[in-house]
């Protein structure tokens, strides 16, 4: 974002957000708000985020770019200024993450002009909570491999099969699927739907329990369900394009981030480095070790590398095949969150053994958490492994893996 | 290297190992450690106070086959074992996880018997006279006899030099005044009695503090490892006589350094047995889960991370038996040994860890899946006494300190 | 961040871009390299003095299509473009490997163009008042006009700060008589004069200095890397007069640390466009070479490898044209950037070369595969001014030195 | 090895070694020895070196352990003592390092007594020079994948084909041969024969060019080349099995080290603390670096390790698998040269530049070539990658990759 370049209703708009976050910042809740949203599990929280989400958006401060016609702000490059002011204030983030980062983008590009009316106005105010239907418990990270069915029966489809990782079902109205229409062929047996989830006949969400003892993800079953065809997103088969644009706008999720907010990677590098400066290691503090110091560097270069590449990737004479950067986001951005949440342990040495709400842990503990959450973003949504595979493929041609 | 070739692992180390291995896959399998520790996910991390579950019945049978002993002298009714053999019991501890207070309970004997050998060198008036009778040599009777114990040597900023101890110790006459506090102490609700690091005049001392004396509070930390539980201890003017002076004030640090390469050790071995169940377990999910049309262990991005476990695995187990034999045989040589065990476990458990989670996919960040159970203790235990880095730049140090590279320094 | 977008890479810094790749895509091929560096490998490697061959054709082209003009000010006779514009094409040169004084000329162009600016401040008040008229700008319309320049300011010892010269300055009256050595100097053979750090009474001055000066003798080193040459220059009483002075005594550490983000993000540029062949070569090899009835690139042990590659080589690419864009527009950002970008580009050339070698195989490690030719330029720049742990040290010295976190120190 | 545990003809025997080694220590040559004996180029290294090696087996320090009717000293327990000796004095390596280190322990567990006699006598005392054909142009990596051809004629075999990689190839009398008897079977198709290559007819040796600039490897090219079926190893079909035998000793090779000598892996990371300790960086010496201390100590414990591993290699009730241990020893050497060199260079920053033979370069410039040859050892004898697919697949059972 460069401020010099800023249009005067640029500048305008950044000044009316900053004014209006500061006389609008919610009152901190009495109970805890996970780090991401994808953790949200209780009622509360769920009403307190969803309430803010709604009146940021009817403060213009979501959805600022989206056509006035589908419930946005008609305008252009103001979401970015919005959302770097909400990131640097550290309001609490939106909770329909995955309906704004992944749904919303998805349901523009590919959706009917009825859908994108249906779907985009509740969506941006946080009035219907999205989820998404990708991975199974047998296609974990073989993405094409889905197998949860849709049978076409006249003008309506019959769902059935099983979903995992659908973090917020338990809160959602609609999931964003990817159903298997045909046996014949791997990619283009695949086809991309929007489907009920809340109190839609044939479905079942049962939470599961995360290695970090938190639920806020679940598994979907589905049975039966008919869902009318004007839910199809592009055409029969068109399933997997559909679902890498959506992968394309995971990032924001990755970072646990969302559009609106929350912990910046740069201030989780600051944090790094005052956390390393107040612990005591091998007779000085954790900031005199070389190596910490080091590590702590690397995580920064990292972090900026990652701001510059996203910037570079607009710039067409700086990038070559038009897929190399936008690819990388993901393995680079789970990675980078791991890796910063692995220092941090070192840093904290002893105390790392402090869990979430240790009277005595640094941070409140949220770094262990952090380091056993990570592994849901490089495991999930096509697994790092899988990732590279379609980068060794798609972006320098070799020959595929399987 | 003047140590015996086979790390001096006979016939009775091995029987020790085997008895342990039996007894433990019986009593201690995964299906027993994930119905005492793990059933209920609420329970485990947000009850007021985190429960802290282990199997007495079991303890007691640990006692039977004289695991507590083990490590304790002849002479104050031990079995006086190699530490070799101590190291493969830690081994085959840290392979099913299961929390007792054994691990502790040696890691004290090695601090006690430190303490003990010092005094008896000082008796013989090869040290400085002692103004107390040795105490350390009773303590240790308590353990061959089955009492549970644990250190309290670390300060709340978490530093690993006893010197830093946030406790303060006041002599009056015979009575000696405890006042402060000891972090990071581990397994202290299982724990009968804590050796304690001291400050007063004369320096840093070790005492011997039962778990109900007046004024001692155990203030259970909520930690993130399910297998043992760890705790503050508060000292309010804690009132204990001399029979608690197992190392006397002034000689503290230095009978904890030189406990300090059987009590890295320890944890060395324990790490190692938990990253072989890491990478036994994840080997074998490799081969039965399928992808792509192949069990996923016939992609080289999961069988070479697999191979790497292994030879991770096995740098360290065999820098545990080196350390370990050096302690028995070649004490000069066991500083570095055991830094260099600890710091290759250290590693080789973070590498295990988180490949095990990652190559597990989907299911291994669920709760369900027993991986989690290992990450969590390994984590702990990669940071307890310090880290990989930490180590490496204690050894850095030792070659500072001494004449000669660091393959033999 | 207060920079354009798109870097300010513009339709001007692309002509530049496109016409280097043309030239240099004709001229400087990867037989033209063999054939000019690698003919013969004793003699690489085994006569007395090694030899530096270079293209002096080449180089008048280049002097031709302006650039070494590219870097000066316009006041100075040059075309004072944009660093990103100097970057692209120092990844040009780095993408052939091409040997040529460009990439030292342009170093010691930023260099002189510091000097020049902090004469000129001084001059307009805002420094310390000069003795001398600022000399600068003259050496800088001898670089627009095609003359060959290199910098050293390096001692034997290979520090990297200028005020450990090895260099001593005497003045009396209007004359300077050097004494001393340099090290490390880059493309020595190559250039018509230096820009020599040198400490005397008022500290650290530069000097530009002929190559043909009485005194001044060049002992060439015997290096890996074919595509440049290196010498240690030796000043016995070199004789020079003020005309030589580009910056005057205490002022030198300044300039060249002015200089600093400029010369690192050069040397970065290089690293990435010669990472980016080893790239495409690699993955050009792994789709064409079979081995167990499959193309290598098919098996992960091969392809994940590859992919890292590249996303180390984009993630250095970013931050050299960040950096580069921080100079031109942001000079605040500059030096945190550009020791960034030297940083991650010499770790993607480290990881580059290994990789290129080790998946090319058996020929990979044969006279005969041009692999060999860019993990020696690699190698060699990775060091240069300092390689990734020593940038990184700098980086956090920089967080010490200043408030807010490093992403934004 | 435990001098504790010596039995007085091994303490006597240690002693003899010693004074031995300190009246015949040979003068140092005018030229210059390479670093590794697979580096040996020139005649007058050749000679000087065979000399070297005839003098220690004749004085009993080499092939001590090998039974006397095959030329050896009939001991248990002797050669490893003389090694140890060797390697601490640091006198010149053994020239037929593959004879010692493959070909003698090859024929030792393979051969026919008749072979032993023939060959292990001048194998030992270095009258005749072994060189190894496993390696071919396209079967760099995949050994199983060997293509030179034997057919048999009778009863002798005619032998075709292009082998790589066979270091002193150019001073060998003889090679130990990998090659396919059948092309019907991938494993069971080899067959392992010893065959002539000096002044052998059909045989011609060509020098490579190392990327060191080096020669001292080359490629060999059999034209009909006539072997009689006394000169094959083990039974026909059987050559993989004894190829494994073969490889397992190569260890000392990669090592460069070889049954006599040379600098102990220990020696090299004392010298690289005395590097560090003499190289100036960031203001301070390299030692002073906390990164390059912290990586130095990582050598350090994998020396260290190597040795541990290959002693409890050794005791059965620490160990699992038989060949679990063996057969990581490779790629843990060969790439702890490789990191071991990558790391002397960090610790000479600038001054990595300087090559062999540079006035000023430390140490006469031999880290930047042992950096360049190192990749010949993680490259060879099955590359580290199809070394990690041995360990998976033998090891712990995973898929074959094939």
């Amino acid at each position: 974002m460069s401020e010099r370049t800023f249009s005067p209703e640029q500048v305008e708009f950044r000044d009316y957000c900053r004014r209006w976050i500061a006389e609008n910042r919610p009152a901190a809740p009495s109970f805890r708000l996970p780090l991401s949203p994808i953790e949200v599990m209780t009622e509360e929280q769920r009403r307190y985020l969803c309430d803010w989400q709604k009146r940021c958006y009817q403060a213009g401060l979501i959805g600022s770019d989206y056509p006035k016609e589908y419930g946005g702000g008609g305008h252009r490059g103001f979401q970015a200024i919005a959302t770097q002011e909400l990131g640097r204030a550290a309001v609490p983030y939106m909770i329909n993450i995955i309906g704004l980062n992944m749904a919303a983008p998805t349901i523009l590009n590919h959706g009917t002009d009825e859908q994108k009316r249906r779907f985009l106005p509740p969506l941006l105010s946080g009035d219907e909570i999205w989820c998404q239907g990708f991975s199974e418990p047998n296609a974990g990270s073989d993405l094409a491999g889905v197998q949860a069915s849709a049978v076409r029966d006249g003008d309506q489809w019959i769902v059935n099969g099983h979903k995992v990782w659908t973090s917020l079902a338990h809160f959602a109205s609609w999931m964003i699927m990817l159903c298997r229409s045909s046996s014949t062929h791997k990619y283009e047996g695949l086809t991309y739907f929007i489907v009920p989830i809340a109190g839609a006949k044939g479905v079942t969400v049962r939470p599961l329990i995360k290695i970090t003892g938190e639920t806020g993800f679940n598994e979907v079953l589905f049975e039966d369900l008919v869902v009318p065809d004007n839910l199809r997103v592009d055409a029969v088969g068109k399933g997997w394009t559909v679902a890498m644009t959506t992968l394309l706008y995971e990032r924001g999720a990755a970072e646990g981030a969302g559009s609106g907010g929350g912990t910046s990677l740069d201030e989780r590098i600051d944090a790094l480095v005052a956390l390393a400066r107040g612990m005591k290691r091998n007779g000085g503090s954790a900031w005199d070790d070389g190596v910490i110091r080091d590590k702590v560097m690397q995580l920064a270069i990292r972090v900026e590398a990652m701001r510059q590449s996203a910037r570079r990737a607009k710039v067409e004479p700086l990038t070559e095949h038009p897929m190399r950067l936008p690819l990388q986001s993901k393995v680079q951005i789970s990675e980078l969150l791991q890796d910063l949440a692995a220092v941090a342990l070192e840093i904290e040495g002893p105390h790392a053994s402090l869990y979430l709400g240790d009277a005595h842990a640094p941070e409140n503990g949220q770094w262990p958490l952090a380091y056993l959450n990570s592994y849901g973003f490089t495991i999930a949504a096509g697994s790092n492994e899988i990732q590279r595979n379609i980068l060794g493929e798609r972006v320098l041609g070799l020959a595929k893996s399987k | 290297m003047a140590q015996p070739k086979d790390f001096g692992f006979g016939s009775e180390e091995q029987m020790v190992r085997d008895s342990a291995r039996k007894l433990l896959k019986d009593a201690a399998g995964i299906e027993t450690l994930r119905a005492l520790v793990a059933r209920d996910h609420k329970a485990a991390y947000e009850s007021a106070v985190q429960p802290a579950p282990w199997d007495e019945r079991l303890w007691t049978q640990m006692i039977e086959l004289g695991w507590t002993a083990l490590a304790v002298p002849e002479d104050a009714g031990g079995a006086g074992m190699k530490m070799v053999a101590v190291a493969a019991l830690a081994e085959e501890i840290g392979r099913v996880a299961v929390p007792s207070p054994l691990v502790s309970t040696l890691v004290a004997t090695m601090v006690l018997r430190a303490a003990a050998e010092r005094a008896a060198a000082a008796a013989a008036g090869s040290g400085p006279r002692l103004q107390d009778p040795p105490a350390a040599p009773a303590w240790l009777e308590r353990i061959a006899a089955g009492t549970p114990a644990t250190i309290a040597l670390t300060p709340p900023s978490g530093s690993w030099d006893p010197a830093d101890t946030a406790v303060r110790a006041e002599r009056n006459g015979s009575s000696i005044v405890l006042r402060g506090e000891a972090a990071f102490v581990q397994d202290a609700r299982k724990a009968a009695f804590f050796v304690v690091a001291a400050s007063g005049e004369g320096g840093v001392g070790l005492y011997a503090v039962a778990a109900d004396t007046p004024g001692l509070t155990i203030r259970p930390d909520r930690i993130a490892d399910l297998t043992r539980d760890q705790a503050r201890l508060a000292f309010d003017d804690v009132r204990i006589d001399t029979s608690s002076i197992v190392a006397a004030p002034g000689s503290g640090t230095e009978v904890v350094e030189a406990a300090m390469p059987a009590m890295l050790t320890i944890v060395a071995a324990d790490l190692c047995g938990a990253a072989e169940w890491q990478l036994q377990t994840t080997t074998e999910y490799a081969r039965v889960r399928t992808q792509f049309d192949h069990p996923i262990g016939f992609f080289q991005a999961v069988k070479h991370p697999i191979v790497n476990m292994m030879m991770d695995v096995d740098r360290a187990r065999s820098l545990v038996y080196a350390a370990a034999c050096a302690i028995d045989t070649d004490p000069g040589e066991a500083p570095r040994l055991a830094r260099m065990a600890k710091a290759a476990a250290s590693d080789a458990a973070a590498f295990c860890s988180d490949r095990s989670i990652q190559l597990h996919g989907g299911i291994g960040f669920t709760w369900e899946c027993d991986v989690h159970l290992y990450v969590k203790r390994q984590k702990h235990n990669q940071f307890l006494y310090g880290d990989g880095s930490y180590q490496r730049a204690r050894l850095a140090a030792l070659i500072d300190g001494e004449a000669g590279g660091p393959a033999r320094a």
